[in-house]
């Protein structure tokens, strides 16, 4: 029904007119939005709002990353899915919602996703990449394969009643190493599937997500960078804090970094966070 | 010295699930001084009633907590040796990776 | 396919289960949301997620109001609508989404728009009323009609790359009019349709009114109430500051009120704020 | 007196779209007092270059205007009679009414 989105025929632009007339995004923006690509990893909670937001906007590219099912238990944060998707996978689910919204951009399915292997491979075909992931290998994966292919990261976390976000690896400001460079002990760790999650603080840290996303792939305005938003929804609290810049030192970005696009495939995040790569896994511990 | 301590990203429930605790800490005999170094061995013994290894390792912070002093990293300012002054706001926030 | 939510059924126990595991929320807070009853005003760029996260997290009963029909410009920020449903109501594609997301709950479609004539009988139907309009009439009957039912407001905006938000007539906090007595005069307005919004600002703001919302039905945590939230989404700076207590000499909630509900539906809310009750209409002015 | 002023919701327009201004306000003469009343006459005069209507009435702000010293809603410490002080954050806000 509607035509590609790249051109600016009159689809495009009845269709972003009200983004066009923002002052400092206006076609410019909404131009850069179109060529760009963005990668979100994990279609979960977070990832919800953040495909459904950037499709809406108007991303030229979406890669979508999840090798889970929808489950009756993620609806109640997971916006993005309907129940009769359950027991489909993550990424046809979303894809599809993504595309009733917008026809005009291209969504791909990543649907096995992301591991040592295949990192590096898949990060190198976006722009801009978001963690909306539930474990710490993930984390740390992302971070250092976003390193080795020069990429910003838009990564948000949820739990309980709090949330927190940053953008790495942009600028001088740090990656999750620089900040994390060890890994929580396994006993000290607290998952959803644990500890629970009230639905729509990870809806919050998405849509904030889909912002830095858009600010990075357009090249407007101030991000995350250096920053942390820490949000907590009992009291409604929302903290903004100055991070460290790159540390010299960091295993992934220092000056003599261990991690590069050749050799990332070969390290064990598994074992290095003593944790698998899927929140459901047996190796993650509970606080 | 009345200082301002926040626990945030779970750290709360090692504290009774207070998030937020208004403390006065002395400064070490002899000294007039109060480090983040010695407010942590401080709340260890003050203020933590259990599981002290889910806050503290190797006398510093365990991995995966970030301590902001008024809303700045600690990096910034000398991690353990940043030396406190009268109301600053510390807080400890361990990062979350739910989704 | 699914069992009524009202019960604490096995489908009950397994769609929440991650939100009954919070601790201060936990099954309490969840039956609590499940017996209460939600009213959006407005299903536009705030009323999208507002309406997604209150029908996933299992408000017992949403009250949609809107007369619009959906466009296609609509589609880069209300993310509840497809293109499927371009020329359809937009209470029906809604409705639409929210059933298919919890077929669970119950959902009321008021299709005709909230006006001084309807606007106490609807509101008396629920607990909890939520602004996600688009002009300055319905902010001030709105609030009248939640100070003339005793019923709290989470009152949300979004223009451009900013957004506030703030929690009405709740405990000894303002109502909208003990803010703003006057009207803006109305040369000095702005309009999405004039100055344009970028798509995610709405929101960001539409997921925090919904975590006001559930806040406010389900009794827990601390609200928005003499409190706003003022959002710079270029900068990524969030201020949080404290207003005024409710005033004694308010028009609608003091301690003489002008207002009640049995004389709400004389009062001219077009002639007052020299505007029309939909954000399209020629009445309007832009800045 | 060194003030941060601050305009949000569409008022910075008026401000050549700066949204934070740095300014050095001098007390009226013969006084050593800066409120906001004078405050809002200094911003006419020395920033505000067109349209002063679209920011007061009356002597002081137009309907729909909300003003924040330090975070705190003007009403709470004296409207346009409040006594500024050196450093002083104030926030000039237009309510936004899209969705
Ligand atoms: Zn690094
Ligand atoms: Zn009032």
């Amino acid at each position: 029904v509607f035509s590609s989105g790249h051109s600016m025929g009159a689809d495009f632009i009845r269709r972003y007119s009200r983004q066009l007339l923002v002052p400092s995004f206006g076609v410019s923006g909404q131009k850069k939005l179109s060529e760009s690509a963005i990668l979100i990893v994990g279609m979960g909670g977070l990832g919800s709002p953040i495909s459904s937001y950037l499709a809406a906007s108007g991303v030229g590219r979406l890669g979508l990353v999840d090798s889970d099912v929808v489950e009756l238990s993620n609806l109640h944060r997971q916006i993005i899915h309907t129940e009769a998707f359950i027991g489909q996978p993550k990424v046809s689910s979303a894809a599809s919602a993504c595309l009733a919204l917008n026809s005009s951009i291209l969504v791909k399915e990543h649907g096995r996703g992301l591991n040592a292997a295949n990192a590096v491979e898949i990060i190198s075909q976006y722009d801009v990449v978001v963690d909306a992931t539930d474990n710490i290998p993930s984390r740390y994966l992302i971070s250092d394969a976003c390193v080795a292919t020069a990429k910003p990261l838009v990564s948000g976390a949820a739990l309980g009643l709090e949330g927190q976000l940053s953008v790495y690896n942009h600028k001088s400001g740090p990656c999750y190493r620089c900040l994390f460079p060890v890994p929580p002990p396994p006993g000290t760790r607290q998952r959803c599937s644990d500890n629970g999650v009230l639905g729509v603080v990870p809806g919050i840290i998405g849509t904030l997500q889909a912002l830095e996303a858009i600010k990075l792939a357009s090249g407007f305005g101030e991000t995350l960078s250096s920053r942390m938003l820490l949000l907590d929804a009992f009291s409604t609290r929302i903290h903004m804090v100055k991070l460290r810049g790159r540390s010299p030192n960091c295993f992934a970005c220092g000056d003599a970094p261990q991690i590069s696009a050749a050799n990332l495939h070969e390290f064990d995040y598994e074992r290095f966070t003593e944790s698998t790569l899927s929140e459901e896994g047996p190796k993650a511990q509970e606080l | 010295m009345k200082l301002t301590l926040e626990f945030g990203g779970g750290l709360e429930l090692l504290f009774g699930s207070v998030k937020i605790h208004e403390v006065a800490v002395p400064p070490p005999e002899g000294e007039t001084k109060v480090t983040v170094k010695h407010l942590l061995l401080w709340i260890r013994d003050n203020l933590l009633k259990e599981r002290p290894e889910m806050f503290l390792k190797d006398k510093s912070v365990r991995p995966g907590v970030l301590v902001l002093i008024n809303d700045c990293d600690w990096e910034l300012c000398g991690t353990t040796e940043a030396v406190l002054e009268e109301k600053d706001t510390v807080v400890f926030i361990s990062t979350l990776h739910g989704g």
